[in-house]
């Protein structure tokens, strides 16, 4: 069981996501925003749900789908759409864009190879313990990311070091075309935890308070310092990889299946019938996330490009 | 019987065509079955076959089983991803050959997309030939048209060894739907700037190679010779045709291989026009238009008066679009170096 | 148990392997051979156990330490020498040399890099499967190379490819001086094989008659077409990493510890117990190996060096 | 007060005395225990970090550990283990600060063993630094004496971005007694050509630093320009000499860092010389050869008479020690190619 305020707290986490990334759809297909944008819909519940454990110096590192991470961890829309859009305003001045979202107020970085992130979240947790600050560090990758040498070398190496890490394996069931139970030895990677001698889980990540619940036991773990572990949780890209994915490859049914389980009904239904909110309360949260959204869209459309001296900047410093 | 064929359909039928003739020919690589959909639907599962994220073992095995009598053709997606499997790739892949003395071969093609000009970010639209170049036992092919295309995409899977064939986003159609959504645009070559030439062509039915090591002269000129690859070519002749409007008469070489690289092509041009531009997509330093630079140095300092590069900056690559265009070569900047030559 | 015809080739295999590599570590020390050498002294029994089941057409792929692997295998110790002393009539004309030998009649290879022959191991046994031939490939690797992710993304897709691969995993306990027990997070790699829904299993790699036992399904396994499996041999490198290691990192008494289990004695106890073979039946092998390893030196230090042309042959063929 | 340090020595202390003044360095690596011994004793294991064999891993993680606010100092072993890492330094450690528009920082040091020369075999003796001049956010220094090893490396300590160091190992001795096994040999200078000025020199105890971007001249002379890196800095100087007893004047440059590159220094020297010999011990093409003659073409086209580049053949290092001599540059192939310049 959960607190009425934690539950309200993940449907308002969930529901930023969903319509930042309705929006950034719209967005795109208008043509302002360029190259791919690979959406978080329908995985909401994961990163609300362990991000709701998380504060603003834990670090978390995400990849090329990780706008639900960096929203669920607080991010500034504004800045955050205006990136997308390649504008001066933007989280990186337009540098970075979609798959290159850095936002050093809440030590969040991301970026587009995959498993390239797994050992920079190591890094991170390093320094920390060094430090000694009881931080976490958390990095969010795919199931196809599992498969990477990075997972199985950063895996390793958090444990050997016993480091504040918690490993989250969104397992969406593909990689573009190419389905997990294909590219995947064993039906769960949580299984591959043994290898490391750490905790490995598998949730059902299309269930908020499921994935807060099994997250919470994790952080608190690491943030004791008693190490790293794994958890999977189990959730589904609605809209395919990404927007020019026509699915084809999908076994008929499934993408249905999937989006019977809407974590964000789901929520409102049990927030409902637990009586910690009604109907419009609910409503009261889509409605201010709808103008902090369309604020967010108005502010990065009409923000300035970058200079184009910036184009030589930062390459050192 | 030639018709006209788009860069990436040039590209698959000499695949398609390599391998309904020699059946130790196979195509590995992430999601392979759906970007190489009617190769699969012709040559099945045992012979386009998927991979996990892998990079690093399904290169290896590639290469393993090229000397072990089969004909591999990697499908890296893009070119970026090389870095993960560097290792099989410049300590592997391309070493058994030599230190083996030639008692292992290794047949075997790489095949990626390249470059920029579609705002994908920092790691999706690099070139980075001037590292494949740079790797001792790799040949490297870079086409402008879907001829070459096909031409040395038919080389690449006969050559004994191991090449990399890198094709361009902008030319390769597919690629530019799939990560720079053109479906969005109403004019998505006006959008990109696609060069039609590059994009559509004439492509003969029957198979034909075009040479390893062999430039192409693609406009003919004697006041200044521009060197280039890949798109660059493109973005170089339009320029040349600009300037030729005036009286300026340019030269355009595509090199299409930079392994083996066609040295007395440069060489002889230079000479006749004493003026050099490299254009170059990879990042300016240690890379290409170096390489271009020593090869006239070394055969013909004497003859050169002007040398100039238009290249990508020595920096990552900036998502904004606005970023972009600064960073990489244009036609705007390619002028500019030439008028400054031609003064 | 085994028969008395395998005891005695495997005696063989082993005395070969212990016999060159003293005469290696001695030609060495003269500088006769440039740069490292790793020798294979304490392990013979993992190569002689795996190999004694393999034929001339079975792919094996070792790493650094990879002359117990390729003369296990059967290699001219001629050739093999002659290649340590970079000369033209070396298995690569002297262009290969300790960490890369290749003998195409063997269908062996090798390199320097940790963990890089492992994809390449796929790759023959791809090759393979696809013609139908039920050949194995085997590739040797060290504890060490178990973290690499080469490993990782080996395993894995060996396992989904069902590949006929067998994986010998050598736990010497070492690599050069970090202890697998800091930098591997479980206590046995085999356990990691669960992680690729494969067999992993350890076995006493000081005992050839066990390794030779262990090996045997596994191998017929994957010739009848069940896929890859990895096997943990436990042993240890009686000459340290490298010929100019001082071993000052070991535990006091580890050494001699492992010494005392020295797998050539034990075997010739076994043979001369069960009544296979007498001491002089052993002394007689011996005799004619140290005859076969001193010609082998003989020719090798009696050869041609490579004449300078060859320096630009074979970058491509 | 300045005394005789070994290359080997001179690294070490200007650690050391890095390490003592900011507790945020810490290095990590495979052995470093053992390698580091002196300052695994000094600083602890908390600061001197053994690793499996999982460079992706450890190189990845430093890199967050820099932009975490420490700074690492990262024990690569070998340059040619760089491949198995590429990933991590040409994806990730170099772009994070460009593509965060600079609010993220990875001061980072990555230290590697380089060259060969002794014999061992083609993944243990390469060069490289080709490829690493090439990525965009990476510089790469390359001493060639004492002094310059401990001020290189106090200036890669401190600077607030990724560094590539690269000690080659006919200079750092340790390397070459465990990986060459120099005890072996009665006069190991002679087995290995050691060069006494890079081997073993003057070193001031206190703090300093070698500015990056500032090429040395080695030797003054006004009939060729000599432009080297490493080790063959000293093979150049060593016919410079003999050059020098036949009145020719030959003027030996040396590097020191590849980026930044000291562009001026070289185009001044061309400019009295008129004749350029570059010397480079990593691959030919597409590399240090090709950048150098491109900085003279574009500065000083007119001024080049003469140029030629003595460098390792494009070829893998072949492990006989007959043949590495004939494609490693060596004093016999620099004089050869300087004599033919000098006519
Ligand atoms: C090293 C590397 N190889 C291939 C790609 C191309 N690619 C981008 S996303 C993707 C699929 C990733 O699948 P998964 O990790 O499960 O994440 P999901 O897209 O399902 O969220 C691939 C193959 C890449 N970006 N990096
Ligand atoms: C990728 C890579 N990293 C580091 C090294 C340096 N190195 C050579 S052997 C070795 C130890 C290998 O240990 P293990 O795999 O257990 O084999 P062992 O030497 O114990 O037989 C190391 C670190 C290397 N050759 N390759
Ligand atoms: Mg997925
Ligand atoms: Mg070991």
């Amino acid at each position: 069981m959960i607190a009425k305020d934690v539950a309200l707290d993940l449907y308002r986490r969930m529901v930023r996501i969903r319509i930042f990334e309705e929006k950034t759809a719209e967005v795109w297909h208008q043509g302002l925003i360029s190259g791919e944008v690979h959406l978080y819909v329908g995985q909401e519940a994961v990163s609300a749900g362990v991000c709701a454990h998380l504060r603003a110096e834990d670090p978390v590192e995400a990849d090329h789908r990780g706008h639900g991470p960096l929203l669920a961890k607080g991010v500034d829309m504004k800045r955050m759409m205006a990136e997308l859009l390649g504008r001066k305003t933007g989280l990186c001045q337009g540098k970075g864009g979609h798959m290159h979202l850095f936002d050093r107020s809440l030590r969040f970085g991301s970026g587009g190879i995959i498993g390239g992130a797994l050992p920079l979240a190591l890094g991170s947790a390093l320094a920390n313990k060094m430090r000694r600050q009881n931080l976490v560090s958390v990095v969010f990758f795919g199931d196809g990311a599992a498969n990477q040498g990075a997972f199985h070398e950063s895996l390793n190496l958090a444990a050997v070091w016993k480091l504040p890490v918690l490993f989250v394996c969104h397992d969406n069931r593909w990689a573009v075309s190419v389905p997990k139970s294909y590219s995947t030895a064993v039906p769960w990677n949580a299984q591959r935890s043994a290898a490391y001698g750490m905790p490995g889980e598998v949730v059902d990540g299309m269930d908020a308070v499921a994935v807060y619940n099994a997250a919470k036991p994790l952080i608190e773990r690491a943030r004791r310092g008693e190490g790293p572990s794994l958890l999977e949780a189990t959730c589904y890209r609605f809209r395919g990889h990404f927007e020019t994915d026509n699915m084809a490859y999908l076994p008929p049914g499934e993408l249905e299946e999937w989006k019977a389980k809407d974590p964000i009904p789901k929520l409102a239904r049990q927030i409902v019938e637990q009586g910690w909110g009604s109907n419009q309360d609910l409503e009261r949260i889509k409605a201010e996330i709808q103008s902090e959204v369309a604020k967010a869209a108005e502010f990065a459309e009409s923000s300035p490009w970058p200079e184009p001296e910036l184009a030589s900047k930062h390459v050192f410093v | 019987m030639t018709r006209e064929l788009t860069f990436a359909e040039a590209i698959h039928e000499a695949i398609e065509q390599e391998m309904a003739q020699d059946s130790n020919i196979f195509i590995v690589g992430e999601d392979v079955q759906l970007l190489r959909h009617p190769l699969f639907e012709k040559f099945g599962e045992e012979r386009v076959i998927n991979t996990p994220i892998s990079e690093t073992a399904f290169v290896g095995a590639a290469t393993g089983a090229a000397y072990s009598g089969m004909r591999p053709i990697v499908d890296l997606a893009l070119v970026d991803f090389f870095a993960v499997t560097a290792d099989q790739i410049i300590n592997q892949m391309t070493k058994i050959t030599y230190l083996s003395a030639g008692q292992l071969t290794v047949p075997l093609v790489i095949r990626a997309a390249c470059g920029g000009g579609y705002g994908d970010g920092g790691q999706h639209s690099q070139a980075l030939w001037g590292f494949l170049a740079h790797i001792p036992g790799l040949k490297v092919a870079i086409p402008s048209t879907p001829y070459d295309a096909k031409g040395l995409m038919i080389s690449a899977i006969r050559d004994n060894n191991p090449v990399v064939f890198l094709e361009h986003k902008i030319l390769a159609d597919y690629w530019l739907f799939l990560l720079g959504g053109a479906a969005r645009f109403k004019d998505a070559q006006a959008e990109f700037n696609i060069p039609a030439a590059g994009a559509k062509g004439p492509v003969p039915a029957e198979p034909y190679t075009v040479p390893f090591g062999k430039a192409e002269v693609r406009r003919q000129g004697k006041d200044l010779t521009v060197v280039s690859v890949g798109v660059m070519v493109h973005r170089a002749l339009a320029v040349a045709e600009r300037l030729a409007a005036e009286g300026k008469s340019v030269e355009v070489i595509d090199l299409r291989t930079l392994v083996p690289l066609d040295r007395r092509a440069v060489i002889d041009s230079v000479k006749k026009t004493r003026k050099l531009l490299v254009v170059d997509e990879d990042y300016r330093s240690y890379g290409l238009s170096g390489e271009i630079a020593a090869t006239v140095a070394e055969e013909a300092a004497g003859s050169l008066e002007d040398f100039k590069r238009v290249t990508a900056l020595d920096t990552p690559i900036p998502f904004s679009r606005v970023l972009e265009k600064v960073m990489l070569p244009s036609e705007g900047s390619i002028e500019a170096a030439a008028r400054r030559m031609l003064k």
